[in-house]
């Protein structure tokens, strides 16, 4: 739970400060101590986190993610068990939930918003749900002050783009390559020019993600970007036995790479 | 009133469809649609589609009076002869349309997800004769179980792609063709291959289907001298019923019956939810994860169904039941040894309903159209293992 | 002059066929001829044979211009589609034939001989739709390279017979198949599937192939707006052969080319001799024993040829021609590709002619029509042996 | 060589002074003692003895005279080396050779019926050659007094079965059951049928044929007809190995059978 913290106004703020956004993406569920893994993150420097309720069919995920979904799955997570531990603690970071629209779908829009009321998180990410289908969510998101973070791809044309911009809330997810969640040996040039598309668009915060893999890269995105999000590389250390201590020097490093900007 | 007309500017059949993908396909999809209306208005497209399934696919395909099974079971048995179609099953029709305009619109490659191998082998088939890049996905159990289309696939040019993942079936063949999309998207045509996924696709897929129907249907007038009274398909994503159903859902009055495998009956069995870009349908457990469906047969092995058969049964126009493994296998040796036609284990599933309601949900004397959507050349080595003993 | 008449009342084509069969048989054979002599001026016979080809095994099939592989060949290269036929080749057209003769004979069983198995399955298919009793012979090589078809046959209930003697081909298969014959002969209908054995069968089963020909005839004169200037098939008995030049022969001036298997090559490399009751081109020794063939295609593996094959040669109004195995694979693997159609091992060898001949003995330019005289399915698991690695 | 013995006039004789005919077959080169064989079953009192020349394709023959068949050609077996052998001794007995008419037609008719004529052969039987292809044989055979014996089948008609009694030389083979050579339980009732219909159309030797196994068979089968030849049920016995001591016996004790009637 983190009672209070606006994904929105958070980033906001320290975007207005001149800091380089870093946001980690961690599967909820996977292993014991993915609560531990949470708070070891926020101690390193995350703006915010982003957490996922796995989901059997996630496709918009690479390997680390399917396996680390498919971990959690197998022992036993599900949303009541995510979002429950999730309200056990505070965190010292806004959260977003991120997940894929049929977790959503079946539980119905307007139980689901409530959940994660209840448990603290502050936004959502669903990247199977394009703003044409999101109407219904939007408004029951809205009524539990629960904001949508939309994503905006290379092939986005600009008039939708501009509108995605405009409509998205906490911040603007750009998706730095084509392609799904991963790592990647360098980064895409297309990070870079859907940076500077997009943030001559909004003065939301726009942050890179999708193949942000290290130090370098991050660093490299946050030169258009207003700061990434960081997800299979931070995974990968986790499904290796990495913990709270080895996504604590991970995320640290990022934070290090992105400050020294 | 209509009941198969296009779905609603959103892609939606009452209240399933929809667009459902991530946003980097979503200017992919809207591209398609637009591709797709335009081609299929353009009456040039059109002609050399049907020219295509007529020089080269093999259509139209007969009507065949099944005289030695409808005298056994009391009805009067048609079947709409898809297994003669080049590769061997209905899925070469919509894999033609899907082909035409994926040149059409400047793609240099295709790639597709398969269950049977029948849609992989169409794609590789087409991709061949269009001189087209192919990429087929095919999970790992069903690479196992139909061997012979693996061979073919690879024969004719395709790269075939194990899919490891969850179920190893085609559910998971489709989330693994549609991660590659999604890399892919600029250069390459996500040719799908049933009435599913994100709109266009299930329209579009219906009508490049639809000539299953048109066909049976004026055949039905001719040789059975009007509609028949019942209409029956088996439905794995749903095309082929989709297909045969557009053809006799608003010209007669006819029963239309989609039969589902009693381990993937989406329909009969689940709850709405949204996967692969559609809402639909489907099998999922208490938290909206999608089960794995378990049917001997490959290609109706799968959780979901094409939002228009949602639609359909939410209307009551059509009807959907399911026939479990063996009374399939039964169908097999009963239309093999009576009337000389090996079906594929998908169809078998239609013959096995037709069979087991003769003389009871569908009255003696009734005139049925059946959609034998394949043929069962890939299903030797699967039907062998299981049919050991019980032939001579 | 009539190139392709009827064989003279002995039976003979110039100075090959006759009826050298045990005495036993000698009266069934008087009895078949004039059984078939009546049935096929009977009009309607020949209508219910029309109608089952039609209606239920998908004739008429295609011709279907290659549009890549002419471009690559730089001839007109059409295809005759017997491929798409049900079960999956020509053999069809002859067993429905003979199948309908049986039962106006009142033959309640029926048995054959099978190479490739395409015959075998035909065989069995026709059975099962008349509710005759089958039993196939096959050779034990024939039988593990074409296990698809082994399935097929005991699926539609026939009973399959491994011939362990001699080559265990398709040789040895026909003279265990007319042993049992000599022993049934009564109640029993010999089923030849190609143009050879005693007479009436190789002009029988030439009738009963030449609506191959005739169709393929008249879509030329609307597809290619003229004859073709070559018509090609593949040589095994040479019933595909036979059938497709049956309707071009005397119709045109086109040049008939059959193609055999380099190892089995019995017109361009053997000598008159008299075997499975026919006088015919004959791979033989020089004492008079009989040669195995060798070849990669079961369907071809075969040391004669039927006697017209060998009167048309004696002629000259078709010449014959052989290609190797090597050739053959490069083929199937070259028709898949460009096509997107895996050809039988059989037609494959027709293939590989052309592709070897184009701007050689084909002039560049030149319209070809060649037989596809069955789909590729049967050969997947010798195929895959043998093209491993070359595959993607 | 057994010169000067014809077949039909040897077989007519005997069968006028009320003897059953018996004329065994064997292999032609089937093991290193086949001449000794021959001599054999002449000392056991046969008439005449039919001596196979192995085709590769023996449409007529069942199991066991297919493995002889066999046998014999992978030892090196050919017209040549068989004929061979028998110009090289004298025989008390008329010779017919049994093979398929290939063999005859590769080596041409005329030069066959040399050879057969050099090689003191009286008689040959084609099963494969039926009376209305015979003619270019008959001719050349007549010119080297060479006897042509006709089969004749149950299911040869009537009027048919008069023109091959007719026109058969040396005697009259009667087939005895619809098949092909080898061992049977019993006498099939066609062997009885068929005795009677052609001796009731003819004063030459009818012989019963394909099918006698034992000396009790080759009684009953004699009862009708005026003898019978013996195939498969010898050469099983050389198969196994009983050479021609085994040969002996067994045509003598079908000798005393038939002599018992
Ligand atoms: C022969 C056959 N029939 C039916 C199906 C199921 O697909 P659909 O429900 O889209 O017709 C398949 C799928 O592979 C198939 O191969
Ligand atoms: C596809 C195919 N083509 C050709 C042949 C050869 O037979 P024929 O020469 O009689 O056409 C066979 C025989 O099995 C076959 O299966």
């Amino acid at each position: 739970m983190s009672i209070g913290l606006s994904l929105g106004t958070t980033l906001a703020e320290a975007k207005m400060h001149g800091r380089k956004l870093l946001v980690p993406y961690i599967t909820g569920g996977l292993g014991t101590d993915w609560l531990d893994v949470l708070e070891a993150v926020i101690a390193a420097g995350a703006d915010a986190v982003e957490v996922g309720i796995p989901f059997s069919d996630p496709i918009m995920d690479g390997p680390i993610i399917q396996e680390a979904s498919q971990r959690a799955l197998d022992s036993g997570a599900t949303p009541a068990s995510i979002l429950g531990g999730l309200a056990e603690r505070s965190f010292g970071a806004p959260l977003a939930v991120m997940t894929y629209y049929n977790i959503v779908h079946h539980a119905g829009v307007e139980r689901f918003a409530g959940w994660l009321d209840t448990a603290g998180v502050s936004g959502v990410i669903l990247p199977d749900l394009p703003v044409e289908e999101m109407g219904e969510w939007k408004s029951c998101a809205a009524a539990r002050n629960i904001e949508t973070v939309l994503l905006v791809a290379p092939t986005t044309p600009d008039d939708r783009a501009q509108k995605l911009v405009d409509e998205s809330q906490g911040f603007v997810y750009a998706v730095g390559v084509m392609g799904v969640t991963g790592e990647r040996n360098a980064l895409a040039s297309s990070a870079r020019t859907i940076s500077r598309r997009l943030t001559s668009m909004t003065d939301k915060p726009v942050l890179i993600g999708i193949g942000i893999s290290t130090p370098e890269q991050a660093k490299e995105a946050s030169q258009d970007a207003d700061g990434v999000v960081v997800g299979s590389a931070l995974v990968r250390r986790l499904l290796e036995g990495g913990g709270p201590d080895g996504a604590f020097d991970f995320i640290s490093a990022i934070r290090r790479a992105v400050d020294a900007l | 009133m209509s009941f198969m007309g296009p779905p609603s500017e959103a892609g939606r059949f009452g209240d399933f469809g929809g667009v459902y993908v991530p946003e980097s396909l979503f200017a992919a999809c809207s591209e398609l649609e637009a591709g797709f209306s335009d081609a299929w208005a353009d009456a040039s497209f059109r002609s050399t589609y049907y020219q295509i399934l007529s020089n080269y696919a093999g259509r139209p395909t007969p009507l065949t009076y099944a005289g030695r099974l409808s005298e056994k079971l009391g009805v009067e048995l048609y079947l709409k002869r898809e297994d003669l179609t080049h590769t061997g099953s209905h899925k070469i029709n919509n894999v033609v349309g899907q082909a035409l305009l994926a040149k059409r619109m400047g793609k240099g490659r295709i790639i597709a997800e398969t269950g049977a191998g029948q849609h992989g082998v169409a794609t590789a088939t087409a991709a061949a004769v269009f001189g087209l890049d192919a990429t087929i996905y095919m999970g790992e159990v069903d690479i196992q179980r139909q061997e012979l289309n693996v061979f073919r696939m690879r024969l004719l040019g395709a790269k075939v792609v194990a899919v490891s993942s969850g179920s190893k079936t085609l559910k998971d063949a489709i989330n693994e063709a549609m991660r590659e999309w999604v890399a892919s998207v600029e250069t390459t045509h996500y040719c799908i291959g049933s009435v599913m996924g994100p709109h266009p696709y299930p329209y579009m897929v219906r009508e490049f289907q639809r000539i299953i129907g048109e066909e049976a249907y004026s055949q039905s007038l001719d040789q059975l001298g009007g509609a028949p009274d019942f209409v029956v398909a088996c439905v794995g994503g749903g095309s082929n019923a989709a297909g045969t159903f557009a053809g006799f859902a608003d010209t007669c009055a006819a029963v239309l019956v989609g039969v589902e495998p009693a381990g993937g009956a989406a329909v009969g069995r689940g709850s709405p939810g949204v996967v692969h870009g559609m809402r639909s349908m489907l099998l999922q457990d208490e938290f909206g994860q999608v089960e794995e469906a378990h049917s001997v047969s490959a290609g109706l092995d799968y959780p979901g169904v094409g939002p228009e058969h949602s639609y359909l049964n939410s209307t009551g126009r059509a009807e959907y039941y399911s026939v479990d493994d063996d009374a399939v296998l039964d169908a097999v040796m009963l239309l093999s040894q009576t009337e000389g036609i090996i079906p594929a284990l998908e169809p078998a599933h239609a013959v096995a309903w037709v069979a087991s309601e003769a003389g009871k949900r569908i009255p003696l004397g009734s005139k049925v159209v059946l959609t034998m959507s394949g043929r069962g050349d890939k299903d030797a080595s699967v039907a062998a293992e299981l049919l050991v003993g019980r032939l001579r």
